[in-house]
């Protein structure tokens, strides 16, 4: 659905990066200044790429050796830029109107006006105009006004950056939705682990210009030394379970997956449904001896140790076989060496169950 | 007030100097908007010529750019033959002869102002808009359009202060006929050219002054208007 | 003015506009016999008088009409007695040469009915002294009321002069001067030197001159002057 | 050293709000839209009060019965925009400098310029102008440049959101050892619980232009309430603990607090210096029974549950005495049920060593 | 080239204007940004007036602020007369009364460049630099002057622009004096005033283009390196 591959030159600053991704949410994932934006830029056509090759949807947009460079109008892209860009004449409402304008009529119903201002909880905001919105309301606007636009591909830099945790919790189920609902490809600018984590189908991981690691959001964020690229211990394993049942009254679900049977908080998907799993390393703890009893956690797996990664920062990542599957463990040196951990040795996994589903 | 009572003659001048000053203004704002619009954004072959020309106005002594205009659109002119052989559309002599000199010569004020206002909009927003769908064209009605009134008022107040005052080319290529081309400042100039005049001069300055600044008050509350309707939430 | 640097001073001739070609010529033959050298600042009489008013450094006036001169003479900032009519001219009626067939100017004259639908190109006539004198004759041969709405009034005489030779007016009424210098117009009548208020250039020393105006504009009245204005078509007056 | 209490009204949006704080770090927390920059903004006199009064220093800068503001220019001020609004025209060198040109003589030498640079990383771009820079790089320069202007208030309007999480580690030590090193009080805006808590002396919480809740760091983050304030599961407890000693070969720190003896990574201050810590609430699982063992979990404290909170999206937060001190922990009602949980049962809290110090 | 060998006075004239544009434009500049901040940003009583005042010499006959000029600095003028007693400044039939003319008849374009400029400068921006430390005049200096640099460049060229072409006034006000007084467009006139003086006015018309057009290029080249310097990284 989406192909990219270009060289670009601002200054010193030498972008050479590529990445395919075939419908879903691909993380664009990288440190500041890795060059995220201006690929999505090209990719968007604000910037003509000194060479290479953009193919969006099977139709290529841009085609350094064939000349071609479809402009940016005719792309049908949502974007949510990294500074909101709100058109400053016209109200909230026609901002969020604007893109209605001039998408084609056969273009489909797209999201409901109403669904999207419901959940980005602007709804009172709507007579303002965008000079006096607070840092939050202005992204949230941005955030609406790309997505009714009727994209299709949808670019997302750092949108929620500027939101309080409680408003990303609505509206990451929302994009969620939008992934799992329509055909709409998200490339995705984080630099929140967990939020790509939640959404990413796939990630890409730039570090200064270039693509240094690409695959799905599994294999990615399991890849060791990940760590130290995103800036922060929190690797972790992603599994996709399918929900057997749901505990209602205390709000759990129970879900089957590569690594065993795990208890869920939150009531998601109906039985059977796939869902998908975020099993933070630092949220592992590993037990040896006989089952742990008595313990708040309610996820304790029994498995083997794997593997033992390099220890960085007075901490290794230890790798668990469990079931089918792995979990990922981020446990101390300390602990390491105190437990006597090696590979072949049975333990088991305790993951404490608040820490799972996000 | 004895002093403001006019003449049937200084009536009519008033009134034309009215009609002229608009229809030019009116009818060189979207021609103003154009070139202004091209000589921020184009990258053509012959900018700096059209920057020259649309300049030159300013740069010549009024008469001489009555002489060109005498010469282009008169009866005999090549465009004025043209014109008025194809849209029946006569300059010479005639009150839209003085529209179109006082249009010449107020072209550019209009065009550096609304081309100023055109340089400080933020392209970043126009390029947001292109990527919600918006044509060129659409960008520049929906975004750039709207974004540049107040530069849009500022020009156009430039060009009807100046068809206000304009005489030199006018009176040059359109001489001075009573009710159809004698605008305000033709008469003036006129006052002054007798000996006892100035009284009478002076009387129909402070007309003009006062025309010109009940046009200068309305487009600067306008583009207060404007301003607030965009600073504000 | 301190005495020594009038003496340095040259003179400065204050003179209408219309005078340009003659009175350099004249300027530079003067210094050219040893006489302080000239300077002339050429504008249209109402400016030049109003200048004179307010204290301009003129010497000599040289009006394009009299009532300029006149009206520095209510208030005594011309020498009177040294005021004489230097110039005269005459009053052309002109068409654009290739339409141009002489016609009789007088009372029976159709000029109306000649100019048609066009515009019969003049100088101003309340401002313009060319148009003044224009209106005059045309009211004194009774031609007036029938032309009046075809007039354009230009805002000098060279004004109403292209108009003519642009051919945008069928008709034109110029001085004589102008219209024998411009190829593309033929005269086709002269007006009666009655039916109008003679046209004259008045000169006259303003009040503050240094001592050598009196020498140039004593000049100006001589024969060496003449030619210069006769090639012009002045007549020159005395 | 700050006393705030203002009246202001914004069309709709009535801000009624203040607080007091005495030197140290402010955090000013609250959803978006709540009045949190317009807060700021009186306090900076970017705005005019409509009543109320602002005190600095001991001095008064606004006073609304007094008619008395003092202009911006003049209150010393380091502001760390939201929009960072840089300085198009000055390089990056220039922006930086900027407010040093009109620090008074006497303002003694402040930060150094190259520290500055170094710890936000930007000494590649000091000849740059602003204009092509990317979102965190804008965002590092306001923050040099407001700490480089030798203010006497820091005011820093999220200063870290358009940043990755590397950065932010390497930046977060810094304001520490500014808030440690120097009197300048802090008002930090911030959407993230875990900068507040590492941060923050005295908390601000504000809903809908009020101030909710006020006090310690420890007071508010461990009230009940603040995680659905917050929007997040981030309530915790904040310890000031002494270091002990170091095991420089794990990368250890072994503190004294008051929930007992707790393992700590990272070689943090000298024995017996203080250190603050953070143990954030979904970190700290409860084991009944004798103390677990063969955990990697290296801190296992004995005390007893002395209250349940109220449930909320199916978990509650218990708190458990530990020592002289408490530890807030989270856990699914449905463990809390399983496990027997009531106040007086003797229970041991196992909190992930990792989860320590941020 | 005949067509451009320039007679001595011719020569005097073309220095004369060149002098006289020189002298107006910058003379004017610093009262231009002044005003043109007191008109954006000023909350003052008088600033309809200050505005009306400034476009005046665009709405008047340039004959008629000639006579207004004359009558105020004139030797006789209260304005001139104090100046010339108190200061020594004469502007009365000088060249520096020619300079005068001039940057007054450009000063309503000048100080509408300046002022759409200076509101199109973002407040936000002022504001940090307020917050830095830098008092109101600090943060003119630093900030809003380096921003409207465009502004100013369009102001400077179209008063210089102006007063290259400027004579109305002029002539009114100071005469036509050669050497001291006749400007380029003054010595244009004279020459469209008698039999035979077209090839002349069309000779120096054209080199007034010319120098107008250099001013021109000169200024929008300055204009696009300053854009440069602020888009670019
Ligand atoms: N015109 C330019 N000249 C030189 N360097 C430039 C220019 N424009 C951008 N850059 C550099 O290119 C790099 C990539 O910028 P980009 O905006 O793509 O980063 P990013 O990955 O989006 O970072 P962030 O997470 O901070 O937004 C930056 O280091 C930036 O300074
Ligand atoms: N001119 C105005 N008219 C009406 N409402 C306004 C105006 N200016 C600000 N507001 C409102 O005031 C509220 C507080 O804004 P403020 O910028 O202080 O929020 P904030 O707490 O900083 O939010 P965020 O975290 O999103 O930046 C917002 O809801 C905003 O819409
Ligand atoms: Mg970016
Ligand atoms: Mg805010």
């Amino acid at each position: 659905m989406l192909d990219v591959a270009i060289r670009h030159r601002l200054g010193a600053f030498d972008l050479a990066a590529g990445f395919t991704a075939a419908g879903g949410v691909t993380a664009l994932f990288g440190r500041s200044g890795s060059g995220k934006t201006t690929l999505v830029n090209a990719i968007a056509g604000l910037l003509r790429p000194d060479a290479g090759r953009i193919v969006i949807g099977g139709v290529p947009v841009f085609d350094g050796a064939a000349r071609l460079f479809v402009p940016k109008h005719r792309r049908r892209i949502g974007y949510v830029f990294q500074d909101a860009r709100l058109f400053p004449h016209l109200n909230v409402r026609q901002n969020l109107a604007y893109g209605r304008w001039f998408a084609p009529r056969g273009a489909g119903d797209g999201i409901g006006f109403d669904a999207v201002v419901e959940m980005l909880g602007i709804g009172h905001l709507l007579a303002r105009r965008p000079a006096g919105l607070s840092g939050g309301e202005t992204q949230r606007v941005a955030i609406g006004r790309a997505l009714l636009s009727r994209p299709k591909l949808l670019l997302m830099d750092e949108p929620l950056a500027a939101l309080d945790d409680a408003r990303k919790a609505e509206i990451l189920p929302f994009l969620e939705r939008l992934r799992d609902a329509t055909t709409v490809p998200v490339v995705y600018v984080s630099h929140s682990l967990a939020e790509v984590a939640r959404l990413a189908t796939r990630v890409v991981v730039m570090e200064a210009g270039r693509v240094v690691a690409e695959g799905t959001v599994g294999d990615v964020l399991a890849r060791p030394g990940l760590g130290a690229r995103a800036g922060r211990a929190e690797a972790g394993t992603l599994l996709v379970a399918s929900v057997l049942s749901h505990d209602a009254a205390h709000g759990l679900t129970t879900v089957d997956s590569p690594a065993g049977r795990l208890i869920v908080p939150g009531v998601a998907g109906r039985p059977g449904a796939a869902v998908r799993l975020h099993v933070p390393a630092r949220d592992v703890m590993i037990a040896t001896g006989p089952a742990p009893e008595g313990l708040s956690a309610l996820n304790i797996l029994p498995g083997t140790v794997a593997e033992i990664g390099a220890a960085a920062g007075g901490s290794v990542e230890v790798r668990i076989a469990c079931g089918s599957g792995f979990l990922l463990s981020r446990v101390t040196q300390f602990s390491a060496s105190r437990l006597g951990l090696a590979p072949g040795l049975a333990v088991h996994a305790i993951v404490k169950s608040v820490a799972l589903a996000e | 007030m004895d002093f403001l009572t006019l003449t049937e003659e200084e009536r009519s001048a008033l009134l034309l100097s009215l009609r002229v000053s608009t229809v030019a203004t009116l009818a060189s704002l979207p021609a103003g908007i154009l070139v202004a619009y091209l000589l921020a954004r184009g990258r053509f072959h012959g900018r700096a010529l059209l920057n020259i020309l649309v300049h030159l106005p300013l740069v010549l002594p009024p008469v001489v750019t009555g002489f060109v205009l005498l010469i282009l659109f008169g009866r005999r002119g090549p465009i004025g033959a043209f014109l008025a052989e194809h849209f029946g559309l006569v300059f010479s002599f005639r009150w839209t002869g003085a529209a179109l000199a006082a249009a010449v010569m107020g072209f550019p004020l209009m065009v550096r102002a609304i081309r100023l206002s055109i340089e400080a909009v933020d392209r970043r927003i126009e390029a947001a808009a292109g990527t919600l769908g918006a044509s060129r064209i659409a960008v520049f009605l929906t975004i750039t359009l709207p974004l540049i009134l107040p530069g849009i008022l500022a020009g156009a107040v430039l060009g009807f202060a100046k068809a206000m005052g304009e005489f030199g080319a006018t009176i040059t290529f359109v001489s001075n006929i009573p009710g159809e081309t004698r605008t305000l400042p033709a008469a003036i100039y006129t006052f002054t050219q007798v000996p006892g005049g100035d009284w009478n001069a002076m009387r129909l300055t402070i007309i003009s002054v006062v025309v010109s600044v009940a046009a200068l008050a309305i487009s600067e509350w306008l583009a207060r208007r404007v301003a607030r309707r965009i600073e504000a939430g | 003015a301190a005495p020594a640097s009038a003496q340095d001073r040259p003179v400065t001739v204050f003179a209408a506009a219309s005078l340009k070609n003659a009175l350099d010529e004249i300027g530079a033959a003067y210094a050219a016999e040893g006489g302080v050298p000239v300077v002339v600042s050429y504008a249209a009489s109402s400016a030049l008088a109003k200048q004179i008013e307010s204290g301009a450094p003129a010497d000599i006036f040289i009006s394009a009409d009299l009532a300029w001169m006149d009206y520095l003479g209510e208030r005594n900032l011309i020498r009177a007695e040294t005021r004489a009519n230097l110039l005269g001219n005459r009053l052309v009626l002109v068409a654009p040469k290739a339409e141009a067939t002489p016609v009789e100017i007088g009372p029976g004259l159709d000029l109306a009915g000649l100019v048609g639908d066009g515009r019969i190109a003049m100088g101003e006539v309340s401002s313009v002294p060319a148009g003044r004198y224009g209106k005059a004759a045309l009211e004194s041969l009774g031609l007036w009321a029938a032309i009046e709405s075809k007039v354009a009034g230009a805002e000098s005489v060279r004004a109403a002069l292209l108009l003519v030779s642009r051919g945008e007016a069928p008709y034109g009424i110029v001085y004589r001067t102008d219209a024998a210098a411009d190829p593309e117009v033929a005269i086709v009548g002269t007006f009666p030197e009655d039916s109008h208020p003679p046209i004259i250039y008045p000169a006259a020393l303003t009040t503050e001159v240094v001592p050598a105006a009196a020498g140039f504009l004593a000049f100006l009245r001589s024969p060496k002057a003449l030619p210069a204005f006769e090639a012009q078509g002045f007549s020159v007056l005395d």
